[in-house]
């Protein structure tokens, strides 16, 4: 009775430890156990300044996926975002990529605004129209340098 | 006859300290052999070189035909599987109960029904006196108890070689005379042979068939027990007699020993 | 001239000390390791490990990691607030906790806790020529002993750490939303869309490396022990607990800030 | 090791040869075990035996008390030497009938 006991609490701790893990990897973390319900689309910037791998992708203010890696293209010198959206959410191809920021000191996140075409983009498609992320000094000394 | 046990020519150190030199003894079957000697003689060291726990500097021991400054892992373990070992104070794991420790030999190198263990077990702690202790934790015990539960282990595989550490020290001498009739009875049922380092000469003419004395790290002599006693031997004389170690006084030496502490 | 040959000398047989110490200790893990292979593993004893490192922790744990998050939200809600930034206090308090201080807390909770109880019983079992015993037994003290303890350790430090993040972003919540009255709905959503998957997982490997590190040090200390013959005995255990102890802390803070820098 | 099982009167004779240790006494408890349970009275012949090791007294303690609960006879005939000694020694003279010869089970 005993070590039964001993053996009960030892698994429930490691039940309910396992648990939590899970929890906080999956719920918190935004893990993906598996690629399925998911589809990944690529978007070319002039400027990704502050994106972080793993920001996440808004439509109309909500999140529908996230930016799965960001790579340098040494010969477009352009950066290659490749962004994975959740199934349900269909991006039509004249669709527009921009970098935004959310409040002033936040995070970096790739606003997506949908077009108007019929045709909807699909896994490894391009979105063609992106805006670069403006950084702060640069709207500033574009404003100082208009002025003079 | 070949003997079961053969030390040659071994020396061991410390660091830089030697404390055995040029030990020589050949043990034979069925024999009890006790190593006898002060503290500081060298004596455990001794044992610590049988049980292969420590590397001689130098020198050969062979048990069992096995030379176990070569000897194999694999063979090791299968030598170590016919020598039983008693510990001083009973080494007995702090975590596990008395029965628990004792089948621990059992448990782990044999495929024994438990059922069986159990009984095997049991034998051996009534052969103890140590019936009913069973489920008891090493720290509930007393020193003498220790000491059985320790041998109780020691012999759980029927070993045809035990070594006991100092099976006397620190027991009154009632539960001291047991043990020695025990290690007796031990040797006859299931001939054994026995190492026993001990201090105590008493038990030690008792239960020896021969006796190795030591002295600083050096042999000082061996023979039966009637041998030992009529020695004459200055240092085992003062040893029997229980005198103390009187020697000439090096006024200068001493003095510089105090000043310089050389 | 004496004393400075003596000095030199001295530094040089210390050294000599530590790096045969540190190499004995990189072959007595690898034992530990490599007994993982020989033979099933002593179950019996690692559930019992489990319980001694897991289980009888959490009390500690639950109010430590309490109080943690409370104080690191409330120093950091009196830093945003002045930046009008207060919406931020979530994930700021979780981040920090799952990155840095459930880790790094935790291990030393456990250090306090069990490294130095370690430290000591093997201590003792080798005073006691407990493992003499089991190697004359023909028995594998590296599997039977030390084994179950390592398993243990890894299997409950991301078990705690993790329970340490969440009870800390609860303590969090208490000073944020119950005391300041932030909006619960700001502090739970921005920790879910702040806290990536990679935060988590260095946290976990963090808690990993600091499981293997307190255990095995303290280990060492212990089966070591005989090795100091200055310090044997009952000073012996007690000198090896706190330096293992004092090891202990230091390495898992150094080998903290390597896995932050190689994985920012 | 070998075990020979003979028919004496109501008796199966289980005789025991060479040594019986850690290596083969569950071999011993398999055949013992099996008489008994088959209500066979059982004779264990020790005469033949040179060594008998604890893990074989066990199995002989294992045996005799399943033949109790079977209440079906269990001797243990002719035991000499260092066999007698390790029974003498574990107290287990006093538990098991010894007999000195087989034909003394007939009366």
């Amino acid at each position: 009775m005993k070590n039964l006991s001993l053996d009960f609490v030892v698994g429930l701790f490691v039940i309910a430890g396992v648990t939590l893990l899970l929890y906080m990897s999956v719920n918190i973390g935004g893990a993906s156990l598996s690629d399925a319900g998911h589809y990944s689309l690529i978007a070319k910037f002039e400027n990704t300044s502050g994106l972080k791998e793993g920001a996440f992708v808004e439509v109309s203010g909500v999140r529908v996926g996230q930016a799965k890696s960001i790579r340098f293209d040494p010969e477009a010198f352009e950066a290659v975002v490749e962004i994975v959206l959740e199934d349900s959410v269909q991006v039509p191809e004249d669709s527009i990529a921009s970098i935004r920021t959310a409040g002033i000191i936040g995070d970096r996140f790739i606003k997506i605004t949908p077009g108007g075409s019929d045709e909807f983009l699909v896994q490894g498609d391009e979105i063609i129209e992106t805006e670069p992320s403006i950084s702060l000094e640069e709207l500033v000394s574009k404003y100082m340098f208009n002025n003079e | 006859m070949t003997s079961i046990i053969s030390i040659d020519n071994l020396d061991a150190h410390y660091d830089d300290r030697q404390v055995l030199f040029d030990v020589n003894l050949q043990v034979n079957p069925g024999e009890i052999m006790v190593i006898m000697g002060g503290s500081g003689s060298g004596k455990s060291t001794l044992l610590k070189h049988l049980l292969a726990l420590k590397k001689p500097t130098q020198g050969k021991i062979q048990i069992d035909g096995h030379d176990i400054g070569s000897i194999s892992s694999k063979e090791l373990k299968e030598l170590r599987k016919k020598m039983g070992v008693a510990f001083q104070g009973g080494a007995l794991l702090s975590s596990l109960t008395v029965g628990d420790n004792v089948r621990l030999p059992l448990e782990h190198n044999t495929n024994l029904d438990t059922q069986t263990i159990d009984i095997m077990v049991r034998l051996k702690l009534e052969l103890m006196n140590l019936a009913g202790f069973e489920n008891l934790m090493p720290a509930e015990l007393s020193g003498g108890m220790l000491k059985r539960a320790g041998l109780a282990r020691a012999v759980i595989m029927d070993p045809r070689i035990l070594c006991f550490d100092e099976p006397s020290a620190g027991l009154d001498p009632v539960t001291s005379v047991e043990l020695d009739e025990l290690i007796l009875k031990l040797r006859e049922a299931m001939n054994m042979t026995m190492i026993i380092v001990t201090h105590e000469l008493e038990s030690a003419f008792k239960i020896a068939d021969r006796i190795m004395v030591l002295f600083d790290g050096k042999v000082a002599m061996v023979g039966t027990p009637d041998e030992i006693r009529n020695s004459d031997d200055k240092r085992i004389q003062n040893l029997i007699n229980r005198k103390s170690r009187d020697e000439e006084v090096d006024g200068d030496a001493y003095l510089k020993r105090l000043v310089t502490g050389d | 001239m004496q004393s400075i040959m003596n000095g030199v000398s001295n530094i040089g047989g210390y050294t000599r000390n530590v790096i045969s110490f540190i190499g004995m200790s990189f072959v007595f893990l690898l034992n530990i390791f490599k007994s993982l292979f020989s033979r099933i593993p002593p179950i019996r004893e690692i559930v019992r490990q489990i319980q001694f490192i897991g289980v009888k922790s959490l009390p500690v744990l639950l109010v430590s990691s309490l109080f943690t998050g409370m104080a690191v939200a409330l120093n950091l809600y009196n830093a945003l607030i002045r930046f009008g930034s207060a919406d931020l206090l979530g994930p700021s308090v979780a981040v920090g906790l799952i990155r840095e201080l459930g880790p790094v807390m935790t291990a030393l909770m456990i250090i306090a806790r069990v490294s130095s109880a370690t430290c000591a019983e093997i201590g003792i079992m080798r005073n006691e020529q407990q493992f003499d015993a089991l190697d004359c037994m023909a028995v594998n003290s590296y599997r039977y002993v030390m084994l179950p303890r390592l398993m243990a350790a890894l299997i409950s430090l991301p078990i705690l750490t993790a329970v340490f993040d969440m009870v800390g972003i609860a303590g969090g919540y208490i000073v944020g939303v119950v005391i300041h009255g932030e909006s619960a709905g700001t502090y739970i959503q921005g920790i879910f869309d702040t806290v990536t998957f990679n935060d988590v997982l260095i946290g976990q490997i963090k808690s990993l490396v600091f499981a293997v590190l307190i255990i095995w040090i303290p280990m060492a200390y212990g089966y070591f022990l005989h090795l100091n013959r200055k310090a044997a005995g009952a000073a012996g255990v007690s000198h090896a607990t706190t330096k293992a102890v004092v090891i202990s802390a230091i390495s898992m803070l150094v080998m903290n800030f390597i896995i932050s820098s190689l994985m920012l | 090791m070998n075990i020979d099982i003979t028919d004496f009167e109501q008796f199966k004779v289980v005789k025991l040869t060479g040594e019986v240790d850690l290596h083969n006494s569950r071999e011993v408890k398999n055949v013992l075990l099996d008489e008994v349970d088959k209500q066979h009275h059982v004779l264990v012949d020790f005469s033949e035996l040179d060594y008998i090791d604890s893990s074989g007294m066990a199995t002989l303690v294992e045996a005799f008390n399943r033949s109790k609960t079977k209440q079906v006879q269990f001797h243990i005939v002719g035991a000499v030497g260092a066999p007698l000694q390790v029974l003498k020694l574990t107290k287990l003279d006093s538990v098991f009938s010894l007999l000195d010869s087989i034909e003394q089970a007939k009366g």
